[in-house]
């Protein structure tokens, strides 16, 4: 049994929608969000209609809404993701120049990434693992991840076999540099500070020790 | 009378000649030109550079395109849509080039070859290996990257509506790269669901005026398949 | 419930502080807000520089601004409309700074600053006298000169229609700067003629999406006056 | 009598408006054209309607129409000499950016402007005559000169004293450097080709010598 399987035994980690619930909570209303394809697309799901978020999709989509009952899809609206979606009252398409233009000059409040690994420094690497089996694939990852001013990441703690994703320098290919402000992740929410990882709250059961001991970079309360 | 109603297929794709840049529009399968993709196909022309946002799914539309082995370099920024099967062969084999382009820094070069903006800096990539080998500055204490604009010699657009002087509106998120392409290529070629009266289009609702379409082929084939 | 519309102007006004850029829509007085151009007067700040792209009329709207002695700088391609009485006296006698800048360069170096482009070349003024001390390269076997983007703190814009969430339309030429503009700044306020329930904008038909707009003034004053 | 008052005793100068109608003469069917302020505007007047020729204004208005009458103005539609004007069936509007990307990207088939000056090597200085009592305005000359693949001038062949136009080198500031392709001026239309100015015809009881006298630049029958 290795250390990240001892920590996750001594605690209850939370399943991918929980984090996206709980990332959830921490959207306020009035916020233009992007979610990344994937686990982060789980976040809409989470955010009452009643408290309005907007959310924006690269493919030109601001305003999108959930998914579309069978009988009303609209076959020309999709996300990123290129999942069937809606469009809420209020919300407006433009093309791919103007959608990064809105991306790169700053103005959503909040993406929401996967990622393989985060460091200390905010850097970030989520699109490619140097695996040269397969195309590169970049996306709009390295737009979002340049071009937003707050960047939050949800994914797992470690690597299913037990590696920390929270590391002291990237290995993998960066996506962007010293852009993460926040890491949601199974164990924990974690802040990015000038001082590197600083952890905001952790699962029931868990304590910043046994957290530690499944985290390459060093951490510290916030 | 100015008229860019095309009367069909060999009229549209009169001219394109080998080792063309051909923007081909759509984000997955919405928004894109299927139908004139087949076209180029039928046509023939060769040693190709595709600039497509992914690299085409299964064996059909742009897939189909790669797999005649008439696309030199593919430029995109997500080549591993659902079923790359054909770009993935191609790709493994040494067959075929890839530039792998954010898709925003893929978009504004685009923006920029139709704005007569021959290069521009961004954030985009900065301390990424995307970055190697292009210029970086410091702005006002920001690092900065120099990309240069992207033009193509040929467009192929998929629309919702057009008019004979080829303005022309989309649906939905099927916008996407298309009005951006039309402004980028000295050659805009189009398909539309609907043909529609010269001055039936609400001029404050026009996405992509006449000015950056040279023909347009009534193609109402119906909706798109999600892939 | 987001609901950018304020209920007064001082409200709308509250918070610009001396020293901003403001960035003021309009060509001619087309699109010009004037009543929020009344409500900056009203509310005090100085030191201001302004961009836009005439110099103002006689003595209202925009020169009326210039006539108070709180705008430092003008930066501006035409400021020679009808009757720029307010204007000349002020640069004659060296109370106003101009900087003069192509129409053309003015609009992209605001839609650079919305769109997160710090610096791009353009072909417009090269080897002219506005392009003195600007950095010059040759891409391409072309020359051009390098620009900067051009952020506001503020933006004044005037719009036909606009919902709670921000959306915005315009009407005919009155578009001109106003969408720009809208996404250069950071702090948008809007006055238009018409606001309407959210949901009821046709989504192909919106031109400046209520993400770039902060406060929207209900102000239905009729008809510009063309000068 | 000066050079010039003497050669045009001798012919039959054309008036602005037989200028424009010249011009208009030579803009086929299917082009996009932007018209300078002043006295190109007027070219628009000679262009029936059944040519269909797509007029372009700066301020975002593709495909312009006539002046209204005086009971159907838009109070919203102006051109870039600020006059009202109407709007084709098939014209449409555009942001600012997006008129200049427009112009910038050399979309438009032809330019045609007002000029004090242009310059064998095809050189235009259109925008200010150094004149330090009036604060320097620019508009969107530089921007259509510099980005219109095809630039006519339209001017009157010299100054009221009698000075030529089309001169050896511009003294007055430049608007863009190597662009004019073809001047219409009272007295001929003259083509800018490699070899400097070549005129394509003259006004009727016009030489060559006699034109050559009142140019500064030298000219050649093309």
């Amino acid at each position: 049994m290795n250390a990240a399987a001892k920590v996750l035994a001594g605690c209850k980690p939370m399943t991918r929608r929980e984090i996206a619930a709980r990332l959830a909570d921490d959207i306020p209303e009035g916020w233009y969000v992007n979610l990344g394809i994937g686990a982060p697309l789980q976040v809409a799901d989470y955010v009452p209609a009643e408290r309005e978020v907007i959310f924006q999709s690269e493919n030109g989509v601001l305003g999108m809404g959930p998914a579309p009952a069978p009988e009303n899809i609209n076959r020309w609206l999709i996300n990123a993701g290129k999942q069937y979606v809606t469009l809420r009252p209020g919300g407006s398409y433009m093309h791919h120049a103007d959608s990064f233009a809105l991306i790169r000059g700053g103005h959503l409040d909040l993406c929401v990434l996967g990622a393989f690994q985060v460091a200390e420094n905010g850097d970030i690497a989520n699109w490619s693992t140097s695996d040269n089996e397969s195309a590169p694939a970049v996306g709009g990852a390295m737009d979002l991840a340049a071009g937003t001013p707050r960047l939050w990441v949800l994914m797992e703690h470690t690597t299913k076999t037990g590696e920390s994703r929270l590391v002291r320098r990237c290995s993998y290919p960066l996506t962007a540099i010293g852009v993460v402000k926040r890491v949601y992740t199974n164990l924990a929410v974690i802040d990015m500070t000038n001082e590197g990882f600083a952890v905001r709250d952790m699962v029931p059961g868990l304590t910043l020790d046994a957290l530690q001991s499944v985290t390459d970079a060093p951490l510290r309360m916030a | 009378m100015i008229n860019k109603i095309v009367k069909d297929m060999a009229e549209a794709m009169a001219g394109i000649r080998d080792g063309s840049v051909v923007l081909i529009g759509g984000f997955g399968s919405i928004g894109q030109p299927n139908v004139l993709i087949g076209g180029l196909i039928e046509q023939g022309a060769k040693d190709l550079t595709v600039v497509a946002n992914n690299s085409g799914v299964g064996h059909v539309g742009l897939a189909a395109l790669l797999e005649t082995g008439r696309v030199r370099k593919i430029i995109c920024s997500f080549p591993r849509t659902a079923d790359p099967v054909v770009f993935e062969k191609l790709w493994r084999e040494g067959r075929i080039e890839l530039e792998c382009v954010p898709q925003g820094t893929m978009a504004e070069r685009m923006r920029a070859a139709g704005a007569g903006i021959p290069a521009f800096f961004t954030p985009t990539a900065v301390g990424t290996k995307l970055a190697a080998g292009k210029e970086e500055r410091e702005i006002n204490g920001r690092r900065y990257i120099l990309e240069e604009a992207l033009p193509g010699d040929v467009a192929l657009v998929e629309a919702w509506e057009a008019d004979r002087w080829g303005n022309l509106t989309y649906k939905s998120s099927a916008r996407n790269f298309n009005p951006v392409m039309a402004a980028a290529a000295k050659l805009t070629i189009v398909q539309t669901q609907h043909i529609v009266e010269l001055g039936t289009l609400d001029a404050e609702k026009v996405v992509t005026p006449g000015i950056y379409v040279n023909r347009v082929l009534h193609v109402p084939y119906g909706e798109p398949t999600v892939t």
